[in-house]
């Protein structure tokens, strides 16, 4: 069935379809442009019916490859529509792998290449500073902060927390956060705003919504008083310090 | 071969702690205890006479290389903490305010189980949190937001840009169909490839 | 008062990272910059005349103490066991992110045609590429971008130092042993053209 076995060691395992393509078309030294698909895809099913026979999974990405190769080969076979005419390279229905293929091969050189760079770590080091005599109380220590520590360190956080009941954290949209923060601001400036002049002058629903949360969520924090003063009238909200003094005056 | 000499000062430069001649000698077996003990005390003299930033001392029965003490001002200086740097305490801290603004400070407390004064006056002092405000119930607590130079420190345009523990979950799982992450958008809708990803 | 040049060494072997000008400056404030920026060169020059086991080296934008390659054999010898490289995967994830950057994870997993989160969060976790923000465009996804680590930890002085793909001619004929072999060849493909700026 297959006349040429392969010779794949274990750790060759292909990365993914692109990987293994990227591979055919090396190893059998095959144009680029001008991908022999027929032989290119029979190769590529031979692969997958080796990883079947090894009992290896094989992930719904090579089958998705192999779809598509076999989608491009009975487009070949068809009559191009535009005989005749000189766009018959820009019908080639390879086009579709042979962009994304030039474009993987050339992100794999420069994986190469960084991999050729002297990895610090790995082919030099630097001082191990890590326990620097300096710094004489661990809790002092300083770390550099980036939004990667931060993101981690409230993880880590809600981790810690998780277990420990009547305390509930729930993943709440930054956004309606972001929005009361702004509308805070805005109403203590003001000390009284009506609830149509916080929205845009052409509001989507997203931000009516939004904006709507994050007043309802500022009443809860009890920082503003809001008020109708007829049925369908605007609302108002009235800052609670400027309420308060209001009503000494 | 490369020079012993050379060999034994990166070893020094690198190591964690002080070096002795039995630890030199395991991770160069062919270099005589006599040979590297003439070599660390070679060492030893060259950086004295070279009179730099630093000296090959010798110290716990071993060798390490240590800046001399006249430059301690200027280290302490380097390591003064900067803006976009904090201790532990201080980005928990941070990373609740930042998670869940307008907060208080009785809910940071709960969540991390110790007195977050202190760290709250810290990120105060470095801008990094603001008070938004007080919220009108007994006590009037104050309730606390994050500052414009938090956004700039951790580089985000807004906090909506702010990434949350959910985009790191989803890391994890494979990405959605919607994703476009299929290798190929085959631009003719074809049933083989528009549902297979999962 | 001590010598800048003895100050400037002992910070540079004191800091955990690359000092560039601007932070020697911030410690020794009467230095003036041109000052500083010489007796960088002038160590780099000393200590690559001194052939030993460390040079000054210019990475990241800035200048840090690091041993020379050739003696990596004897300082893993020395920390057993030695850090994890990265897996090939990782390489190409990486190499995608630093040219595509500012990029989505879709399109990172549209070339290499394989889910990329488990990738990613180990990239995140190695501090080799940070969350830049979000997309504008419906789902608003997290974009991101290489670190100052991967600029350090991959020896480039800036993003503009990465390496150029090969041309398609050299890609095809890289699979001959012959031609694998060949050295960095400087590319005619400037850098900074289509696949840098998308």
């Amino acid at each position: 069935m297959v006349n040429e076995p392969y010779t794949i060691k274990l750790q060759d395992i292909f990365e993914g379809p692109m990987d293994l393509l990227v591979h055919l078309i090396k190893k059998n030294e095959v144009d680029i442009y001008d991908i022999p698909i027929a032989f290119i895809t029979e190769k590529f099913l031979e692969y997958l019916e080796w990883m079947k026979s090894l009992d290896v999974d094989i992930a719904g990405d090579f089958l998705v490859m192999a779809a598509t190769l076999a989608h491009i080969k009975s487009r070949m076979l068809l009559p191009s529509r535009n005989e005749g005419t000189d766009t018959d390279e820009d019908d080639d229905p390879r086009k579709e792998i042979t962009g994304p293929l030039i474009e993987y091969m050339q992100m794999k050189s420069v994986a190469e290449k960084l991999a050729r760079q002297p990895i610090l770590d790995e082919d030099v080091f630097s001082r191990n500073v890590e326990k620097y005599n300096l710094v004489h109380d661990p809790s002092e220590e300083t770390l550099q902060v980036d939004l990667t520590s931060l993101l981690s360190t409230y993880r880590s956080l809600l981790d810690r927390i998780a277990d420990q009941k009547g305390l509930r954290i729930t993943f709440e949209g930054i956004s309606v956060k972001e929005k009361m923060t702004e509308l805070i601001d805005i109403i203590k400036e003001k000390g009284a705003v009506a609830f149509d002049s916080l929205l845009s002058d052409t509001p989507d629903r997203i931000e009516i919504i939004l904006t709507f949360l994050a007043i309802l969520e500022i009443v809860k924090l009890n920082m503003v008083r809001l008020i109708q003063s007829s049925p369908y009238g605007n609302l108002r909200l009235i800052h609670r310090k400027a309420d308060d003094a209001r009503l000494q005056n | 071969m490369l020079q012993i000499k050379s060999i034994i000062e990166s070893l020094l430069f690198a190591s964690k702690g002080p070096l002795n001649v039995e630890e030199i000698k395991k991770v160069i077996p062919d270099a005589e205890k006599e040979e590297i003990k003439a070599v660390l005390n070679e060492l030893k003299n060259e950086f004295e006479k070279r009179n730099g930033g630093f000296v090959l001392h010798e110290v716990a029965g071993g060798f390490q290389f240590r800046t001399k003490p006249e430059h301690k001002e200027y280290i302490h200086r380097l390591f003064q903490p900067s803006p976009a740097r904090l201790s532990k305490a201080a980005l928990e801290t941070l990373a609740i305010i930042a998670y869940r603004q307008p907060v208080m400070r009785s809910e940071i407390e709960h969540i991390r189980g110790v007195n977050a004064g202190n760290t709250i006056r810290l990120l105060l002092e470095r801008k990094l949190v603001r008070i938004l405000g007080r919220r009108e119930i007994p006590g009037r607590p104050i309730v606390y937001a994050t500052t414009q130079k938090f956004l700039e420190i951790f580089d985000l345009k807004s906090l909506k840009d702010l990434p949350t523990p959910k985009d790191i979950d989803d890391l994890q799982t494979a990405s959605k169909p919607d994703d476009q992450s299929l290798p190929f958008k085959s631009e003719s809708a074809d049933p083989s490839t528009s549902e297979n990803n999962s």
